[in-house]
């Protein structure tokens, strides 16, 4: 039986460059972000293979589903396909026509090729056995509050990291925000089905139970803040699909503090232990799973906010007045 | 009060203190300005205190959360970083006070936490000592920089921002698959081990190479320079002045340090190649910036050039060219920054930026043209300035290495920039054909960028205490180098 | 073997066909509405006939039960979904095909 | 070959070919989706790599989840900037560099 996940991964790693050809190569770009759609779950099973589940949740849950809903949104938003479509046509062509036409584009494949076979001897040359840091992670796990390895990587040992990733998710929607007058989406001329409106209705209870189950189970098992919270942004865009908008009230300094509330507490949290007597982000080893589960809990709803409001595009507070 | 200066751990507050005022302008954003301003200058003072402890104590290495290298991340001070940091502090506090001036209100809500978090990510870089965190404050420092330059008004920001976009995430993606090469041939992320564990094998040199030409991108060496013109030119003021001064300098503050910490040492022809290119930075950016019709493209592709002089000290590679080359960098990014903010009071002025246009210009904003001219003086390299005491740096690690031909290139460039700020300075003195409506340039406007100005000039007259400053922690190794 | 396993086995088979064929109906049909008519019919079904295969081999109750909500998240989005196509797809004014 | 070197190379295909696109393809739209596909090539090498050694090494999954986390807040900007370009252009590509 040793040659069917052979086969299987043969087939999965094929399948995926193929994706990855056709979805950068298909005129239609509709098909492009679906084949991406695609691309992610099956990135996701590879992830499974590779005994990351970990990754393999956050990947399906951002890198696929949310990824895949903002591009589409925004080719919605770009106009009829059509139009583009044609634009882009006569771009390809302007642009080899540009850049030297043919012989240009044989160089630059040429030159990838070259890349790629360097890399490929690169990987093929490392030594059989990682010098990587699994040991050193076992070693302090149980110093760490958590017993998932992955959570006390991102929590625990390379919390900085993670604060910071933080700080990059909330730049992202503040650039957003701060651009966000878009020409405006073709006005939404269907009325939200029924059908959307009951999904959402039922969808969104089980999302936060299933958010809230990863969050809680994040410390010992595959899960986690960033699972959570995309879990969590995904019912948000449920929502906004449905046309559930934040009542004007909340979409001022309430929702403000919903989105920031997660590196807000990283930072106080890590400023408060250093006051104890640590350096910055050295919990208490006693108290340092609770401390944890404390960030994680409002990096989830923070995470979950952010990637919502990231869909939708603008202010909140912009749209009320319309 | 000095056992409350070192108990303070001001590596942290460096980091955070922009992160948090970044936070506050997002919540309260009608405060902003008071709030960005109370935060410039906890920053500036952080960073005086942390210069405090390094003069007093040496270089520090900071474990956040208490794991220490190879499993928790480190920061690390030493004089390289701490200058990074002082330049910084020096263009950010000129900045927060032009931008106050320069921005009206609705821009100035979206600029205010961008620049904060732009703040936080340089010192977050300067600060690691760990190249996956590096990618991570590479980043967050390209990102805000992308959506500060979309803040101008009009199709031509938009455009430059977004090429500038793919440009740093195709940047930070080399970076990343070298870090990715580099991790799993050693085991570590962290600089100081992977100095200690990396020899020169075939995937240490591709993975050094991918972040090389990751880096190079993002610092805009000719020829991947392309997008760095329009970028800088066609963002506010403020925000150019920023990009030229700092941003682009980040990248190159990564490369220097994986360079002498973390390079296998016979990198001969690497070096070379290097300092060949900077050569043609040099020529290619100066001989551009002479054509140039608009006042800020012409100081734009000028940041092209002096991005070239930095990369004259890898083939040399004494510790006179690396000092030289620094000081470079921070006479450059005072000297840039304030020329640009004269350029945006220009504009502000007379509504536009147009070289042959800028009508007796000299009579009307004084203060605007002095600034003009004293930058001038310092990216020329006349002396007394900084650019000076720079280039006499790089001429004598040139001569030194017996390698004059990099002199010549010098003088060579110096000429060149000489030409186009002459031109320029006369052009402001000349009246033009065609009259334009002219507009008050607020005093904060014309005196910060003036005060940037006298500083680039007093780098040269008091060169000492930069120069000791850069040698704490010793990070160009000790003796001649090789 | 034991007999559960056979059935399990079976029944797992049984899904395969039903994925197959309705992957050969999302190819061949002629339009989108009979291409989303064999997608969601075959592989609700399908999907149904693989979660009773997998059930029959599950160590735990609680698995089962997951296996169970998974089934019925699949038959509630894909339904949902298909039918926002349709609609989508008429609204555009997409006619049904006729021979 | 064991099989996480057959995944590394994967991901270097796709990293050149996310590579190649990125220069090639003038539409933003495109070059976001390549970007993107070059980010999975490089976080598919740092993850199949660890699995050389038996134990699981959860450094590469933490940085990868990062990673994930950072594309798509890049993502999200390149889309709202394309977006921009589109209404004041209304073109979804980059003019040409002028030679000035």
């Amino acid at each position: 039986m040793t040659l069917l996940p052979l086969i299987f991964d043969g087939v999965l790693g094929f399948t995926l460059l193929w994706l990855a050809w056709q979805l950068l190569g298909s005129p239609d770009l509709f098909r492009a972000i679906v084949l991406f759609i695609a691309f992610g779950l099956l990135m996701a099973l590879i992830w499974v293979r590779l005994d990351a589940p970990d990754v393999a949740l956050a990947e399906a849950a951002i890198g696929a589903g949310l990824t895949g809903a903002l591009l589409l949104a925004a080719l919605a938003r770009l106009g009829p396909p059509s139009e583009t479509a044609s634009l882009d046509n006569q771009g390809d062509r302007a642009s080899v026509a540009e850049g030297g036409g043919l012989p240009f584009r044989r160089w630059l494949v040429a030159l990838h090729l070259v890349l790629a076979c360097g890399l490929g001897y690169a990987v093929m040359s490392l030594p059989s056995a990682a010098p990587g840091l699994s040991d050193a992670v076992a070693n302090s796990l149980a110093l760490s509050g958590v017993s998932n390895p992955v959570t006390a990587v991102l929590l625990n040992f390379r919390a900085y990291d993670t604060l910071l990733e933080m700080g990059v998710l909330l730049l992202a929607l503040l650039a957003v925000w701060s651009l966000g007058s878009t020409p405006d989406a073709p006005p939404d001329d269907q009325p939200v089905g029924g059908v959307l409106a009951l999904l959402a209705r039922l969808l969104t209870p089980l999302l936060l139970l299933v958010a809230g189950y990863l969050l809680w189970v994040g410390g010992r098992a595959p899960g986690g803040a960033f699972q959570a919270g995309s879990v969590l942004g995904a019912a948000g865009v449920l929502l906004v699909l449905a046309g559930w908008r934040l009542g004007r009230r909340f979409a001022q300094l309430p929702l403000r503090i919903m989105l920031v509330a997660g590196l807000v507490l990283f930072m106080a949290v890590g400023l408060f232990v250093m006051l104890v007597g640590g350096d910055f982000l050295t919990y208490p080893h006693a108290s340092a799973g609770g401390l944890i589960l404390l960030i994680e809990a409002a990096a989830t709803l923070s995470i979950g906010m952010i990637l919502a409001a990231l869909f939708l595009g603008i202010r909140p507070d912009s749209r009320a007045d319309q | 009060m000095s056992v409350l200066i070192f108990s303070i751990h001001w590596q942290v507050m460096v980091v955070l203190l922009p992160l948090a005022g970044a936070i506050a302008c997002f919540l309260w954003p009608r405060r902003g300005v008071m709030l960005a301003l109370v935060c410039a200058l906890g920053t500036t003072l952080s960073v005086a205190g942390l210069s405090w402890l390094v003069v007093v104590e040496g270089a520090q290495r900071y474990t956040v959360g208490g794991w220490g290298a190879p499993l928790g991340i480190d920061l690390y001070v030493d004089g390289l970083s701490l200058l990074m940091l002082i330049v910084t502090s020096v263009v950010g506090v000129a900045i927060s006070v032009y931008a106050n001036g320069y921005f009206e209100r609705s821009r100035a809500r979206a600029f205010w936490p961008l620049w904060l978090f732009l703040w936080g990510a340089l010192n977050a870089l300067f600060l690691s000592a760990d190249i996956f965190n590096l990618y991570i404050t590479l980043e967050l420092l390209g990102l805000a920089a992308v959506t500060l330059v979309a803040l101008a008004k009009g199709a031509q920001p938009l455009s430059s921002a977004m090429r500038y976009l793919l440009v740093t995430l195709l940047g930070s993606l080399l970076f990343l698959l070298g870090v990715a090469l580099l991790y799993h041939s050693s085991g570590s992320v962290d600089i100081a081990i992977l100095a200690e564990r990396l020899s020169a094998s075939p995937v240490v040199w591709i993975a050094l190479g991918l972040m090389v030409v990751g880096l190079l991108l993002k610092t805009a060496l000719f020829p991947l320079h392309f997008w760095l013109p329009q970028a800088h030119a066609s963002a506010p003021a403020p925000v150019s002045a920023l990009l030229s001064a700092l941003v682009v300098k980040a990248s190159f503050y990564i490369l220097i340090r994986l360079w002498l910490e973390i390079f296998p040492p016979n990198n001969f022809v690497l070096g070379q190649l290097l300092g060949l290119l900077g050569a043609a930075a040099l020529l290619w950016g100066n001989l551009q910036a002479l054509r140039q019709t608009r006042l800020k493209m012409l100081i734009a592709y000028s940041t092209v050039a002096q991005l070239g002089y930095l990369f004259l000290a890898f083939p040399l590679a004494n510790i006179i060219g690396w000092t030289g080359a620094l000081y470079m960098l921070l006479s450059h990014a005072i000297a840039k920054a304030a020329m640009f903010m004269a350029a945006g009071n220009i504009l502000r002025f007379g509504g536009h930026d147009s070289i042959a246009d800028l009508d007796r210009i000299v009579q009307r904003l004084p203060l605007t043209v002095t600034t003009f001219a004293l930058a001038g003086v310092s990216i020329m390299g006349l002396p007394p300035s900084g650019g000076f005491v720079a280039k006499w740096l790089l001429l004598e690690a040139a001569i030194r290495s017996a390698q004059w031909w990099w002199g010549v290139v010098l003088v060579l460039g110096g000429l060149l920039s000489a030409v186009w700020i002459f031109k320029v300075v006369g052009y402001a003195f000349t009246p033009s054909p065609v009259p334009h409506e002219v507009r008050a340039v607020p005093a904060s406007m014309e005196w910060s960028a003036l005060a940037l100005a006298l500083t680039a000039i007093a780098l040269g007259l008091f060169s000492s205490w930069p120069l000791a400053l850069m040698m704490v922690g010793l990070p160009f190794g000790e003796g001649g180098g090789s | 073997m034991a007999i559960d396993e056979v059935v399990s086995i079976l029944l797992l088979l049984a899904g395969a066909v039903f994925f197959f064929a309705g992957t050969l109906g999302l190819l061949r049909f002629p339009d989108i509405y009979t291409r989303l008519h064999a997608l969601t019919k075959a592989d609700n079904v399908g999907l149904g006939l693989m979660v009773a295969g997998l059930a029959l081999q599950a160590e735990s109750a609680a698995a089962v039960g997951k296996l169970m909500v998974i089934w019925l998240l699949v038959l509630l989005a894909g339904g949902s979904v298909a039918h926002l196509v349709a609609a989508a797809a008429r609204r555009r004014g997409i006619v049904p095909w006729k021979r | 070959m064991t099989f996480f070197l057959f995944f590394a190379l994967v991901g270097i295909g796709l990293f050149t070919l996310g590579l190649y696109a990125v220069i090639v393809h003038p539409h933003l739209l495109r070059k976001i989706l390549a970007v993107n596909v070059m980010g999975s090539g490089v976080f598919l090498l740092l993850v199949a790599l660890a699995k050389r050694s038996d134990s699981v090494d959860p450094v590469p999954h933490a940085m990868v989840i990062t990673g994930i986390v950072v594309a798509i807040s890049a993502t999200a900007l390149a889309v709202i900037l394309m977006l921009r370009v589109k209404g004041e252009t209304g073109r979804v590509k980059l003019p040409e560099t002028p030679q000035e």
